[in-house]
């Protein structure tokens, strides 16, 4: 057993727990949470494959990291526009709150 | 010696993301307020950062340290997103934005 | 040489740790949040200041030594303005909760639970 | 001894997923989720995926952690119910698949580094990430700006009618609390720098266009819960500009490549250098603005305030 391999399991055991927190969940911002958890779980073992993947005189295989810096970063942004439809439909289920309006423009 | 060196460097920050660790868990499940967690995710962040400084010579890739620099910088970031998340500055009761709580029960 | 040099690392390193130890039981034992406070940022700015001490004679060039130096300054920065931030941010939650209590506002993320 | 580093690390990443999905309200998830993004940071460095650290310390915790925050003071936290024998049985299983894959990875593993160590000369880079993801695999890092600027045209495109093309609303309490304005004057500059030191060396070394642009997001952020900047007005010519750079740049590169290397998205030859770092440059100030800005939420301010 070697570490690559531990973080390669690490990840698998990640990934399941991400699965559990968006199935289990009680409400949108514990599902996006565990959204993110099961990501990097997955994008925990891409990082496995690519340290296996290492030759050439690299530490690891370039490609596989390339990908999950991408990865990271569109996960970021769907994370936050989830989190901004939370927001608003949090405000519409509140119902109107005509003062909010004034309330912004006093700032 | 160098192999051994690095043994012990690895075995330091062993030990010391085990201690943090285990104070972060026993405060975490002490049911304290969720400020004393923000202070416990910082003091992880601390051990992060001295963690990474040892893993630089341990594993002889001096741009780890570049990653400690970045951790080291944006330590501040949480908490004063935590502070920010509070709402009212610390002088006066105001009124958290929106409605009061009567109009946001549907 | 390098035995000597390697020997003060270890001896600076194992401070460091201890100073860490030594925060994190403070911050699990103390009482309240801001002793707490206390507690975190003497742990940040002694343990690190150790372990920074001790890798300096390791470093491989005068620039990777500058980098511990600047780390070891950001996060005495970073805690002292934390520790305030956070003093902030208690004394804020203080108020927001009499101000929940006297109906006047809806605490932040605070649902029928 | 780096295997019981690992170990314990690993142990640590579980019990930290672990108190994301199970923990009682909202903002103690999110401050359980920051300090998990923290520790993956340190697994992709012993992975040797310093790259990737420097992205995931930046957004996968700081940045996330931040917008994470702002949404918790806005959504108040629905009742977590108990455990689900099904859910947990259904994610044991799904650990359990990855596990056996994980087990069964193919000797020796299949790898394309001796491909990008073979074609990394003609660029002129020295850091095989970089070259990957601005040269190989170019298309990946073009779309990925165009998925950026599309989050947040559909976080824009949640605000009131009234108050679309105005400001969003201000990230810090008013008026800013004294520490993070003090914060946010001393460590902005050094930020700027750490995030330009960050760019210069990616060609060479781990950084490179994401990084920096996260980093100088987060410097960013800083400022405006400092309350040092204003968040800028959604309709302003010059942030729109800001925000296409990248992209633009990039597309007209792309475009011009049919011209001077009969491809697109080639790079001149001979000139492959100077022009990918002016296209990082472009996409970092492009990243930098965007990220900033998804944190920052819909316009709420009404236009002429």
């Amino acid at each position: 057993m070697t570490g690559v391999t531990l973080f390669g399991l690490a990840g698998a055991i990640l990934a399941g727990c991400g699965v559990y927190g968006l199935l289990s969940a009680g409400g949108g911002l514990g599902r996006i949470l565990g959204f993110n958890v099961l990501g990097g779980g997955v994008f925990l073992i891409f990082g496995a494959v690519a340290r296996r993947g290492a030759a050439a005189g690299f530490h690891a295989d370039p490609v596989p990291q390339a990908l999950v810096i991408t990865g990271i970063v569109v996960a970021f942004c769907a994370t936050a526009l989830a989190l901004a439809l939370l927001v608003r439909l949090r405000e519409v289920e509140a119902g109107p709150a005509p003062d909010d309006g004034k309330r912004e423009t006093e700032r | 010696m160098a192999r051994r060196m690095a043994d012990l460097l690895f075995a330091a920050g062993t030990v010391l993301l085990l201690v943090t660790a285990a104070g972060l868990a026993a405060l975490w499940r002490a049911g304290g307020r969720d400020a004393d967690r923000m202070l416990a995710i910082q003091l992880l962040g601390s051990a992060g950062i001295a963690v990474l400084l040892l893993l630089a010579p341990a594993m002889g890739d001096a741009a780890i340290l570049d990653a400690a620099v970045l951790l080291a910088l944006l330590a501040a970031l949480a908490a004063c997103a935590y502070r920010a998340s509070i709402g009212a500055s610390a002088g006066a009761a105001r009124p958290a934005r929106g409605a009061p709580p009567e109009l946001r029960r549907p | 040489m390098s035995a000597l040099v390697n020997a003060f690392t270890l001896l600076c390193v194992a401070a460091g740790i201890a100073f860490y130890a030594a925060g994190t039981l403070g911050l699990v034992r103390l009482s309240d949040t801001l002793s707490r406070i206390h507690a975190l940022t003497k742990a940040d700015n002694l343990g690190l200041a150790l372990i920074v001490l001790g890798l300096l004679p390791q470093a491989a060039s005068l620039l990777d030594g500058a980098k511990m130096v600047a780390v070891w300054l950001l996060a005495q920065l970073a805690s002292g303005a934390v520790a305030q931030v956070m003093a902030e941010a208690v004394m804020a939650e203080a108020v927001m909760a009499e101000a929940v209590e006297v109906g006047v506002a809806s605490a932040p993320g605070d649902g029928p639970t | 001894m780096s295997l019981l580093f690992d170990a314990a690390l690993c142990l640590l990443l579980v019990a930290g997923a672990l108190g994301v999905v199970t923990a009682r309200g909202a903002r103690r998830a999110v401050l359980a989720f920051i300090g998990y993004g923290l520790l993956l940071g340190l697994a992709w460095v012993r992975l040797d995926g310093l790259d990737v650290a420097l992205t995931e310390i930046a957004i996968g915790s700081g940045i996330s952690g931040v917008v994470l925050l702002r949404a918790v003071r806005a959504v108040p936290e629905a009742p977590r119910p108990g455990t689900r024998p099904l859910a947990a049985l259904l994610s044991v299983g799904v650990a359990a698949a990855l596990s056996v894959m994980v087990l069964a990875l193919p000797e020796p593993a299949p790898t394309r580094a001796h491909d990008v160590a073979a074609a990394l000369p003609a660029t002129d880079l020295g850091n095989p990430v970089t070259g990957v993801l601005l040269v190989f695999r170019a298309l990946d890092t073009l779309l990925e700006k165009v998925v950026l600027l599309l989050a947040l045209v559909g976080v824009w495109a949640l605000s009131r009618d009234p108050s679309w093309s105005g400001r969003p609303a201000p990230l810090s309490s008013e008026p800013a609390s004294a520490p993070s304005a003090f914060l946010a004057r001393v460590l902005a500059p050094v930020g700027l720098l750490v995030g330009l030191y960050l760019l210069w060396v990616g060609a060479d070394a781990p950084g490179g266009a994401f990084q920096s642009g996260a980093v100088l997001a987060a410097m960013g952020l800083l400022l405006l819960m400092g309350g040092q900047i204003r968040p800028p007005r959604t309709s302003s010519p010059r942030l729109r500009l800001l925000l296409l750079a990248g992209p633009l740049g990039f597309l007209a590169v792309g475009f011009s490549g049919w011209a001077t290397a009969g491809v697109f998205l080639g790079y001149p030859p001979g000139w492959e250098k100077p022009v990918i770092i002016a296209v990082e440059v472009a996409i970092t100030i492009s990243i930098a603005v965007t990220l900033c800005l998804i944190v920052l939420g819909p316009p709420s301010a009404e236009e002429g305030t």
